[in-house]
């Protein structure tokens, strides 16, 4: 047993900090600081970045594939450190979800047109899998892929097709027979998005936001060429992608990190004459959140780096998705509550650079409430928490 | 002991039922909020003709002379439809303030003009660094011959920018916690010296920050009879706790349309073959959403049927036990009700995330659950 | 709306305090005021005590019946003020329960027989209820009754027979016939506890109590004469029987009184140098269960005199009967909670009048943790709160 | 980053398991804790021959030199078990108090002694006003000529019945909640002026009130090296967190105990027509249980992998954080076992209730949850 980091791990570390500290552009240490993500434009430059480090856009790649060739152990720490120094995510879809997928099921020529894009971060992804009747019961998806000759034409539509507006390309399931169960029948397809017939309709969410869409695909033309895998056999490719997820699930150092603003926050706050921190109960829900949070790390890090290593993880990682959000949701309805009635202002655009007018309360003003409601959406989206205890209940459980 | 409405209160209900239907449906409710005041100027004209600005008023002074239970059923109806207005700025919180703390003149003067929907008011009362204690005020009133000038930051202050005059606390005596010393002033709204940063809220309510800069008001302009001065904190309690009636209500019909809404969602929307409906794990789930919209109700209960009893330990407990049950069970039914939707739950164009808005507004205004508790506590020991 | 009681109900009061403070014996007050009940020979004395007021012993009986004639107004306030005041329960299964189904169901000879007796308490009940596979699914029992010229014969096994040992009769449920929907079939028979062939196993609580039972059944013979309503058709009656309990599902009262006892034990209580009470947290604990029971006082409240009335009250009693165990555990857990290792010491003894060994800690050291440990058995019992949600789910949500 | 068990480890656990599951079924567990003294003292000379008692003691004081996983192994089993016995009283009690406050010749004379299963021992350090603070000690210890008198009540002494000595914490300087001024003392079982109560606990251990009533000691019994009386309250906080380990390890083994019987009962019960675990609700609530026995594992290694960090207070914000997460979800599934397993869970004759009172009752010892969470934020400001 040992609780500690190897060295490798410890130098890495550093390395990682060193590199938020110095490299990292303050507008996106900004961003992540207001709870937010950076998008679009952002998003390539931040992986072109990470890509120039050594590969570090594509975390869990071998050297041999141009990645930073790292340990379990060194992944977690990459992860980690990004998130407790206020640095960007690594956005997932590309070297984390559909790049080893494209490894494994790819043709050579998917392969050599995709592997060294997404290295770079030249391309942006989204994700076609969800549709409006077909939510937790994914399977149940219709969105048809009809062959034509060389190609498929695709006719119906996806939900949240997260980040949709500003991806290249979306990976997704097609509907290629129906004859069948359903899992059988399911087709993935390479989608270029400027492909003429694909129409985004955005989706914002309660809390003002963009951040997602649904797609219409209307006799959409895509070559065989880019199908990932079998015909009618994506749903192994779907779960393969699933699994791909080990780090991070539970968003712990985000969390941590958003912890620590809280605590500032309720640092600066004043209550009964005093400072909000010093109110008992108040101090007691933000130390209950921290000591729920340190048990939640300890548990990942037992699933992690216990026997068997991370490929040993099953649908324990599941819980990792309950308690995480759990955690995530507590920690941002706390800070908008610190707030009291500057919780209550709809002013976001006084977090932008260069915002000039008189701003209405402290700077977390900007972004508490719409942090909470947004939050919101983590124990929906990546398999509700229901649909979470469900494969718990079946697979470890046995129920 | 009798919870029945009485057959007057019953079609009182029924009829702001029918306005929330028929004239502020959902998609005409999103188009008003986008806007510029955020509600319908036709709209509160109506609510005078039909004497709901006047519901609550004794009639000595140009209202109906109703009880605080027909507060609690427009409040309630209100919170059904997510209906954004001047009410709790004018009726609730600025009248109140009037009624209980005015001179019998600024009471004859006043009032009837809220009344008859001539006058909309606000309260200035809270203040950057007050958070919920009512006895927090900095903002000061020094006395001048012929009257006050006043100097301060009164924040979040609702619906101040379609007011005509708005009641505004200070302190004319008194270090900045002092129970003592504060007095209600009535100021102008275009008043020299007063500047207003005007917002929308998260809930597509409006809201202010309000600078008074040397505003000067006259010796008639302060709330109350002659010899008053500096007494006015059980004035702004009493007003805060039938803000907090009338919130809890608003919140509580805010629970039971979630509910509904939610209910209504599980036994259409099909998964899995079933309906969402006929999963036990969310039956019992929206069982508990079901327990906490009783619950509440019964507390909105507690402080309607306590609001005018004389003493004002009584009234608080109430107020403050109604505040802290319907605030937490009201945060819990706003999830659940996002959560039991799914993914559409999250949209802007379903009403679901809007009333989770509105109770989480609602929360932290007037005192949030942890600060009632603490109230409660006081007041009990 | 009126929140005050009537001027009829409020003269009640006065008169039930009065009795509670100068009638009812200092040994029922006291160990109601140490969580527990009285038994046996001591509920015999009480209600006899009961009967003398003038009926109180069926508080629920008109004055042709020789009950009090209440209004459902004044058997609220009778069932709070004995609880308020430290007094015992009135046994439910006689008055409360069998009674009036005797007066609905029973034949001239049953009334004749059991209601006189059961007004002056001159018999104890038990119920025959559950059996050890029919637990939540009640309907499912099997303990057999068989035609035999005149009489049933019974074989079988009853689980939980609360105060059966104690008890002269029970009415019980039992099979006569398996053909037909498991609802059909079932017949109520009052059974006289000394007929040879019954023998009661005590069942323990985990707490260490005794105040239920197993009861066996073997050529147990009963006079068709006691047959209570149709044969076959028992389902009726026990439903009948079931919507008889209007006031106390929530135990609001007794839990006001307990919260009382709390309250006084963290006053009493040492902590940090001072008194538990002025532990913030404790505090806020005590403050946060009271406030629950306020809600749920009120709730009782507005369905036994809202719109109809209590006999309009439908599934909404589950709801009260759910919160009410949730209020009365949680109160029973903070006692035990308060004492700190004083909850530790297995004394139960120490309580009984004339101890007179040195007693372990505070006198609530005798039962706050074992009245914890038993308050367990209030969500599994009368139908488990899971069972109450279903029946909520089903009558009130129409899921 | 590690979190397997070595092949050594693995074997030291299996082979106790094996023996509560040879040596302690429940129905014999039930009959020896029916009686006085509450365990067989047989199995008591088994733990010597096994090692068990010896396995976290140095080599130096013939000890096996385990780590404190070895005694987070073994109190795991025995809470799996529900096994009682002088065990936490003795080694992690007596035998820490010893180590780390005990002179070199102490240390000699007595921890072979333990290891070897001659000495039990018992702690007092609690008093009936001290609750769960450590400094707060009232009992005092006067020096005399050749030794001290010692006066006072110790409350809830675990096992001190069958202690041959015990561990006294005693004031020989300073006010009654003074951090300076303790020391720690041995006193023989049988000193004159102690006067015992004994008594069984909830469940089913033992416990005792002590009462000194000029006790005498010699010099020599004094815990530590000469010159360091008064200071014996960060050893008592040392031993304590070493108890909290040992506790929290055994209350974690009985919520995997709870876990395995109660979805072993929902497989098997079956109730219309279907087993219980078949039922939805009744699943996500298992899982509820499942993950509440995961982060209470979590917080095992927490704390027993920082107990011999030379950092007082990260070792104590490990002890803390751990007390309170296990001691809240191990209420949570205790209370869920028995709910989950209905009428039969309430029983006597089945060992879940009994889980339940072991788990209340550890959380009662050595500071609750609340206690727990106030220390943490003391030790982390």
């Amino acid at each position: 047993m040992e609780i500690a980091y190897r060295p490798e791990s410890e130098a890495l570390r550093e390395e990682i900090r060193a590199f938020c500290r110095d490299e990292v552009p303050e507008e996106f240490k900004r961003a992540v600081r207001h709870e937010g993500e950076i998008e679009g434009e952002d998003s390539r430059r931040w992986l072109r970045m990470l890509y120039e480090k050594g590969g570090w856009s594509a975390p869990g790649w071998s050297r041999e594939l141009g990645g930073p060739g790292w340990t379990y152990e060194q992944q977690y720490v990459f992860e980690r450190e990004l998130a407790l120094n206020d640095a960007p995510r690594v956005p997932l879809f590309g070297a984390g979800m559909i790049g080893p997928a494209i490894i494994e099921f790819g043709s050579r020529a998917l392969q050599e047109q995709f592997l060294p894009a997404i290295l770079k971060g030249e391309i942006l992804w989204c994700q076609g899998y969800s549709e409006p009747n077909s939510g937790s019961d994914l399977a149940s998806l219709q969105t048809s892929a009809v062959r034509d000759g060389d190609h498929y034409v695709l006719n119906g539509t996806k939900m949240w097709t997260s980040d949709g507006h500003h991806a290249d390309w979306m990976f997704g399931l097609f509907r290629t027979d129906n004859s069948g169960k359903k899992q059988h029948g399911i087709t993935v397809l390479l989608v270029d998005m400027r492909t003429p017939g694909i129409e985004l309709r955005p989706i914002l969410t309660f809390d003002g936001g963009h951040e997602t869409n649904q797609t219409f695909f209307d006799d959409v033309r895509v070559p065989v060429g880019n199908r990932l895998g079998e015909e009618h056999l994506g749903w192994t490719v779907a779960k393969y992608i699933l699994g791909l997820e080990r780090f991070g699930t539970a968003e712990v150092s985000r969390s941590q990190s958003s912890l620590a603003r809280l605590k500032r926050i309720a640092r600066d706050q004043p209550s009964s004459g005093g400072r909000l921190v010093d109110d008992e109960d108040f101090a007691d829900a933000i130390t209950e959140v921290e000591l729920e949070l340190r048990a939640l790390e300890l548990t990942e890090q037992r699933f992690l780096f216990g026997p068997g290593g991370p490929d040993a993880m099953g649908a324990e990682a599941s819980m990792l998705k309950i308690r995480g959000t759990e955690v995530q949701q507590r920690i941002t309805e706390l800070t908008a509550e610190a707030l009291g009635y500057y919780s209550q202002p709809f002013v976001p655009e006084q977090l932008a650079e260069g915002y000039n007018e008189e701003p209405v309360g402290p700077t977390p003003a900007g972004y508490a409430a719409r942090s909470y409601f947004n939050m919101r959406k983590t124990s929906i989206y990546s398999g509700s928490n229901e649909i979470q205890k469900n494969i718990i209940a079946k697979a470890v459980l046995g129920l | 002991m009798d919870f029945s409405l009485s057959e007057e209160q019953t079609i009182f209900r029924d009829s702001v039922a029918r306005f929330v239907a028929e004239e502020y449906p959902f998609d005409r409710r999103q188009a008003l909020v986008a806007e510029e005041p955020g509600y319908d100027g036709a709209h509160w004209r109506r609510f005078a003709e039909l004497g709901w600005l006047a519901a609550t008023l004794p009639e000595d002074y140009g209202g109906l002379g109703g009880t605080p239970v027909e507060g609690m059923l427009l409040a309630e109806q209100f919170g059904r439809g997510l209906v954004m207005s001047p009410y709790l700025a004018t009726v609730v919180l600025g009248a109140n303030a009037i009624l209980h703390g005015g001179s019998e003149d600024q009471k004859r003067t006043l009032l009837p003009q809220v009344a008859e929907g001539r006058l909309k008011l606000a309260f200035a009362f809270a203040e950057p660094q007050s958070r919920y204690d009512l006895n927090d005020v900095a903002t000061t009133a020094r006395g001048e011959k012929s009257g006050y000038r006043i100097d301060g930051h009164k924040g979040v202050v609702f619906h101040a920018a379609s007011a005509d005059r708005i009641v505004v606390s200070a302190r004319t005596a008194g270090d900045s916690r002092d129970p003592d010393g504060i007095s209600l002033f009535l100021v102008d709204a275009k008043a020299e010296g007063l500047e207003a940063r005007h917002y929308p809220t998260q809930d597509g309510g409006r809201a202010s920050e309000l600078r008074f800069d040397g505003v000067r008001v006259g010796a008639e302009d302060r709330l109350g009879e002659p010899g008053t001065e500096g007494s006015a904190l059980p004035v702004i309690e009493r007003v805060i706790d039938h803000a907090i009636a009338s919130v809890c209500a608003e919140a509580t019909g805010a629970m039971w349309a979630v509910y509904e809404q939610t209910l209504t969602y599980l036994k259409t929307r099909e998964q899995f073959g079933r309906t969402l409906g006929s999963f036990q794990a969310l039956q019992h789930r929206m069982v508990d959403v079901y327990m906490k919209c009783e619950l509440a109700q019964s507390m909105v209960y507690e402080v309607t049927l306590h609001l005018d009893v004389p003493d004002a330990v009584v009234r608080g407990r109430a107020a403050a036990s109604a505040k802290y049950e319907v605030g937490r069970n009201a945060r819990d039914v706003g999830q659940e009700g996002v959560q039991l939707h799914g993914g559409i739950g999250m949209t802007f164009d379903l009403p679901i995330g809007h009333y989770l808005k509105r109770i989480t507004m609602i929360n932290s205004s007037f005192g949030d659950p942890r600060h009632q508790l603490r109230r409660y506590q006081h007041l009990s020991s």
